[in-house]
C-alpha cells in the first residue's frame, strides 16, 4: 500500500482523507514546525477524527503536544518541551501529566537536538547516533533509551541517541508539487529528516505548484517525493502561528485561546466550538477572518520578501 | 559605541536587558533565548556587538530583524539572515563549537549552575511531579556545548538551591573537574543575571559567587534568597544601569513592552499590527 | 510505448544500451553509473519509464538533461532537477530503502555476483597489487542499499571468477541467506548483462545462471568464458535487439558516439560546442 | 591564531597567501567537489608552493588525488576512488601505488559514502559514526579505522565510521561575501561538511559577492561565515571540469591532457608547463585562452538558466 501511494504521480488529497487513510489508533506521529511553521491545522483534523493511543515524537510540539495531550488523544509524548513560548505555559500537557486530566500521558524526556538527532538518523536509516548532549545531566537517569557509552576509537564517554521513525509523519512546507516534492522558504527545523524518517509521509503546503516550478529551485527542495505518500494544499496551516515568508504571528488570537486553555472547562469549549463544530480547516479560517488572515500575510510580506 | 550618560528612569526588566547585553562582544556567535534575552542580544548588535551574529533554535543565522522577536521559531529569525537552514543543523553547528554563547532560563539553579526547567518533585517524584515544567527544550544543548552560557532567573530562596531536583541543563554539576570527567570538554555558565544581583562562577571550585549587586540592593539581602552559604567577592560591584541610548533602543525594540511590560496581556490585533507597521518605520 | 519494429544495423554498445534500459521499469528511482548505464536509464526514461527518477552520485536527482551526461558529477545531473543536494544526503536516501535500482560495473564478479573494483592481486597482495584499480567510488554504497543492482561488465575468463580476489561491493556473497547474516536486509544484483549474454540470480542458492544470449551467440561460447561450472537455464533465450525507435534515441543522445564508439579519443573542443549545441536543438 | 581569522570580517587572500598560511607539510587536506565542481586550481597551487607528505582525505578526488600522487605531494590518501571516470584512469595514483613512482602511497580504502559519513561525524562532531555500508565487504577487512560493531539497540551488525577532521579543507562554491557565508547553486557534493569538519577552511568562489546579495537568499548559503577563515575569488577553478550553472567540462582538454599522463615523462612536462612555469591561476586562464572559457560558460547558460 504505502509503495503504491509513494509511486503515485498525482497525490493530492484532502487533508480529511490523508488523516482517514494513514493515521491510525496506536500509531506513533510526528509534526513538522518548531516555534513557527507549526502543524495546527494538521492537528485539529487528528482530534476531529478522535484517533486514540498515540505516540507523540516531537522536538518542542507545543500546539500539537497542548492540544493532543488536552483532547485525550496521546498515550505517550518522547519530546523535549511543551509549552507555548511566549504566548504562555502548556495547561492541557500540565493538567496530563500533574493530575491526570483528562488521562495520564507518559513522557520521555530529550532535548531539542537530540530529538533532531533522532529524526537524522531515522532519515539516514541508522539504528542510533551519538551525542555529546545529554551528558551529566539527569535526562539518561530517566530516559533509558538514552545510552551513556564509550565511544570505541577514543574510549571517551558519548551519549547515544535511538533512530525515530514514526508511522506517519505530517510535515508543512511553503510549496509542493503533487508528485510530493517539498520546497521551504526560511528554517525548516526537522521537516526534511522527519519527512525521510517516517514510514508514511503526509506532506501539506501553503501552495501547490507545477513541478517546472520546482524545477526552477531544485536547491530549495527538501522533501523529494519518493518519501510522501500524500500532497495537500493548505493554506494558513499554521495560524495563530507564523509561516516563514508567508504570514505573521497572530500573538493576540493565541493569548485570548491561551487564557481559556488555564480551565479545563476553558478547553473544552474551545475545542467544541474551534474543532468539532467546524468542518474543516476551511471553515476555521472562515471563522478566523479572511480579513485577518490577509493583514498577517501584508504585514509579513513587507519585512521578508521572497527572491524567488 | 556606547554613550555612558545614565538613564534615570527605568524599568526592572529594562535594567535586565541591558545587563544581559553587556555580557555579549562583538564578533560572537549568540544563541539567543526568547523574551529578555533576545532583546539584550539585539541591543547588543544595536550597540557594542555590530558583528554579532544571532541564531534561533528552527534554524535562522545572522538575521537583522526591523521588529520584536516573539519566539524562537518567529519569522524575523530568518529576516534577512545569512542562512536559513534546519535545527539539527544550527545545533550541530554549535556541538562543533562555532557558537561562543548562549542565554538559559530556568525554574531551580543550583550553586554549581545546574539548572532545573523539566520538574519539581515536591513530595512526589519524576514521575509523580508537584510541578511538570515544559521541559529542557533546547537549553539541555546549550548548556553542553556553548562556549560559555548566561542563567537569567529571578532570585529567590525556592530557586536558588544547594541542588537542583533534576538536572535538565549541565553547570559545573558537582564543581571542580567534574564537568570535563563526564566528557563535556567545554563550556559552563559565565554568570547568573537575577532582578538583585549577578553571580560569576569560581574559577576553581566553579562555585557561584556574588559579584555584583543592582543599584540599592544589599549583600544581605541576596544572601537571604540563597540556599547555600554563598560567598561574596570581596570587592561586590554596583551593577551598571543602563545608558540614556541603551534605554532608547530598548523602547524602540519593544514600544508596546510585551517584554518589558505586560503589554501582551491586552494587546488588540489592531494595535498588533500597526506596532509591527511602526517597527518597519522606526529601523 | 515501445515500437517493437526491431533495428536491423547497430553496434554492441548500441545493442547493451538497450538491454541495460529494458532492465528499467517506469516509477523507479535509479541509482545511474557513468557511460552506458546513464544512457540506458535516459534510453528508458524517453521510452517505457517516462516516470522513472534518476539520481547521479554529486547530490542530483530528478534531472531532465537535454544533453549527454559526461560523468557522475557533470552539470546534466542538475539540469532542470527536482532536487540538488549534496552527496551524503543522497547516498543516505538510498541507505534508507528510496532508490529501487543501482547499476555497476567492476573489473571482476563471481558466481555470486560479488564485485571487486578495487585492486587485482595478481602476484601480490592488497599493499602491493599487480593492478591497482580506482576503487570503490560509491559502487559498496549502492550494492549494500540500492533494492536492486544492475552488473555491467565483459564477459571474460579472467574477470568472471569463482571468487573474486576483493570483494568491493557485496552481492550475494556466499550465496543463500549470507548477505542477509552480515546485515545487508535488501538489495543484490538482479542480472550480470556482458556483451555476450545475460545472466541472472537463482532466487534460493543466489548463484548467477545464464539467463540469455545474444543474437548469434551460443551456450558454449558463454561457458567457456566463465571460470566456474555455469548453471544454464532450462530455456535459454535470445536476448531483445533494440528496436528502431531505441536507436534512433539513443544516436540522439550520443550523436558523436563518445559512449557508443570512440569519439572521445578525437574529439575537438569546436566539433564539441557544436554537439552541445545541436543536442539542445534536437531534443 | 584560527579564530582570529574566523572573526575577521574581511576574509579575502589571494590563493596563493591563502595556501602559504594556512596548508602546511605533513597536515591533512580535503579538497570539495565530486566528479564536477573539482578544486584544480587549488591543486596546482599546493604543488606549486611544494608542500610535502600531505595526507589526502576525499571521497573521489580525481584531479587532486591524480595530480598530488603523481607531484609527490601525499603521504597517504584517505579515499573511495582515484580516476578521472569517462576521461580516463588515474596513471599517476596508479604508478605511485604500483610502482612507487615517484614514492609509495599508502591507501586506505573507503566507499564515497562512508567518506561523506565521516565529514558528516566531522561537522557535527560526534566522533564516529555507524552505517550499513562495507558490511560484508573486504575493506574493514585491510582498513582497521572501519569497525564492525553490533548496534546496541537491537544486536544487529552495522560498520562504524570515524569522524574527519582535515587540518584545512579547501572547498569551492557559487559565490560567497568577504565574510565567508558561502552559497551553492546545484549540486554541493560534500563541502558543507568539509567546511564544518575542518580546522581550517579555505573558501574560494566563482565571485564574490556582497552580504546583502547573499541574505536575499539565505536557504542557499551552505557554509556559514564562522567556520572560514580565508575567502579567495577563484574564477574558472574548476578547469577542465564543470561548474553547476556556470561552465560546461572541457572534456577535449582532459582527453588531451591525460593522454599525456600515460607516461611519467608526459605528467613531468606537463607539469612543468601548467603548473610550476606558471605564476598563478590567472596565468594558467591566460594560458587556456578566455575565448574558450567564455565558450564553455556561454553554453552552460543555455541549459542550466540562473533563476536566483
Amino acid at each position: 500500500m504505502s509503495d503504491n501511494l509513494k509511486k503515485k504521480a498525482d497525490k493530492r488529497m484532502s487533508l480529511g482523507e490523508a488523516v482517514a487513510e494513514l493515521v491510525k489508533d496506536n500509531s506513533v506521529l510526528s509534526f513538522s514546525g518548531m516555534g513557527g511553521a507549526q502543524c495546527v491545522a494538521q492537528t485539529y483534523e487528528v482530534i476531529r477524527q478522535r484517533r486514540k493511543n498515540i505516540t507523540l515524537i516531537g522536538d518542542s510540539p507545543c500546539e500539537a503536544g497542548d492540544l493532543l495531550a488536552g483532547a485525550g488523544v496521546l498515550k505517550k509524548m518522547e519530546i523535549a518541551f511543551c509549552a507555548y513560548a511566549v504566548a504562555g505555559l502548556g495547561d492541557n500537557f500540565r493538567r496530563a501529566v500533574e493530575k491526570g486530566i483528562p488521562h495520564k500521558i507518559e513522557v520521555e524526556d530529550y532535548s531539542n537536538y537530540t530529538i533532531g538527532l533522532r529524526f537524522l538518523a531515522g532519515a539516514i536509516n541508522i539504528p542510533y547516533i551519538p551525542s555529546k548532549s545529554l551528558l551529566g545531566s539527569d535526562l539518561p537517569k530517566y530516559n533509558k533509551n538514552i545510552k551513556i557509552d564509550k565511544d570505541p576509537y577514543s574510549g571517551e564517554p558519548i551519549s547515544l541517541l535511538p533512530a525515530a521513525h514514526p508511522d506517519v509523519a505530517i510535515v508543512h512546507v511553503s510549496r509542493a508539487d503533487m508528485r510530493g516534492n517539498g520546497q521551504m522558504f526560511g528554517f525548516s527545523s526537522n521537516a526534511e529528516n522527519m519527512a525521510r524518517a517516517a514510514k508514511h509521509t503526509i506532506l501539506t503546503c501553503e501552495e501547490i505548484v507545477s513541478t517546472d516550478e520546482i524545477r526552477k529551485f531544485g536547491n530549495l527542495t527538501i522533501v523529494p517525493e519518493y518519501c510522501v505518500d500524500a500532497v495537500v494544499e493548505l493554506p494558513y496551516a499554521c495560524h495563530p502561528w507564523n509561516m516563514p515568508f508567508a504570514y505573521a504571528y497572530d500573538i493576540p488570537f493565541h493569548s485570548k485561546q491561551l487564557a481559556q486553555f488555564k480551565t479545563r472547562e476553558g478547553f473544552e469549549q474551545w475545542i467544541n466550538e474551534w474543532c468539532f463544530s467546524l468542518k474543516d480547516h476551511e471553515a476555521y479560517l472562515e471563522k478566523v477572518g479572511y480579513k485577518r488572515l490577509n493583514d498577517l500575510a501584508r504585514i509579513e510580506r513587507k519585512f521578508c520578501k521572497l527572491n524567488y | 559605541m556606547e554613550n555612558t550618560k545614565y538613564a534615570e528612569d527605568y524599568s526592572l526588566s529594562e535594567f535586565l536587558v541591558t545587563a544581559s547585553a553587556r555580557e555579549l562582544n562583538d564578533n560572537e556567535t549568540i544563541f539567543a533565548g526568547v523574551g529578555i534575552p533576545t532583546l539584550g542580544a539585539l541591543l547588543a548588535k544595536l550597540t557594542h556587538a555590530k558583528n554579532a551574529i544571532i541564531a534561533t533554535e528552527c534554524g535562522g543565522i545572522g538575521p537583522q530583524p526591523k521588529r520584536i522577536m516573539l519566539g524562537i521559531g518567529d519569522n524575523p529569525g530568518v529576516e534577512d539572515c545569512l542562512i536559513a537552514t534546519s535545527l539539527w543543523r544550527l545545533f550541530s553547528d554549535q556541538q562543533r563549537g562555532y557558537f561562543d554563547v548562549g542565554m538559559l532560563g530556568g525554574a531551580q539553579v543550583d550553586k554549581y549552575g545546574n539548572l532545573n526547567s523539566t520538574t519539581i518533585f515536591g513530595d512526589g517524584d519524576y514521575y509523580t511531579p508537584a510541578t511538570r515544567l515544559p521541559g529542557s527544550g533546547g537549553a539541555n544543548d546549550i548548556a553542553s556545548s556553548a562556549k560559555r552560557t548566561l542563567i537569567m532567573i529571578p532570585l529567590q530562596k525556592r530557586r536558588f538551591l544547594e541542588r537542583v531536583d533534576y538536572v535538565s541543563s549541565p553547570g559545573y554539576l558537582e564543581g571542580y573537574d567534574s564537568r570535563e570527567k563526564v566528557g563535556l570538554s567545554r563550556g559552563g555558565p559565565s554568570s547568573i543575571i537575577t532582578n538583585k544581583c549577578i553571580f560569576r562562577f569560581d574559577p576553581v571550585s566553579k562555585e557561584a559567587y556574588l559579584d555584583s549587586v543592582h543599584p540599592g540592593v544589599t549583600v544581605e539581602e541576596v544572601c537571604n534568597e540563597v540556599s547555600w552559604d554563598l560567598k561574596v567577592s570581596p570587592d561586590v560591584k554596583i551593577t551598571e544601569p543602563p545608558t540614556v541610548e541603551q534605554l532608547t533602543l530598548i523602547r524602540m525594540l519593544d514600544p508596546n513592552q510585551l517584554y518589558t511590560g505586560d503589554g501582551l496581556k491586552n494587546i488588540t490585533f489592531e494595535k498588533y499590527i500597526d506596532m509591527l507597521e511602526n517597527s518597519l518605520l522606526s529601523f
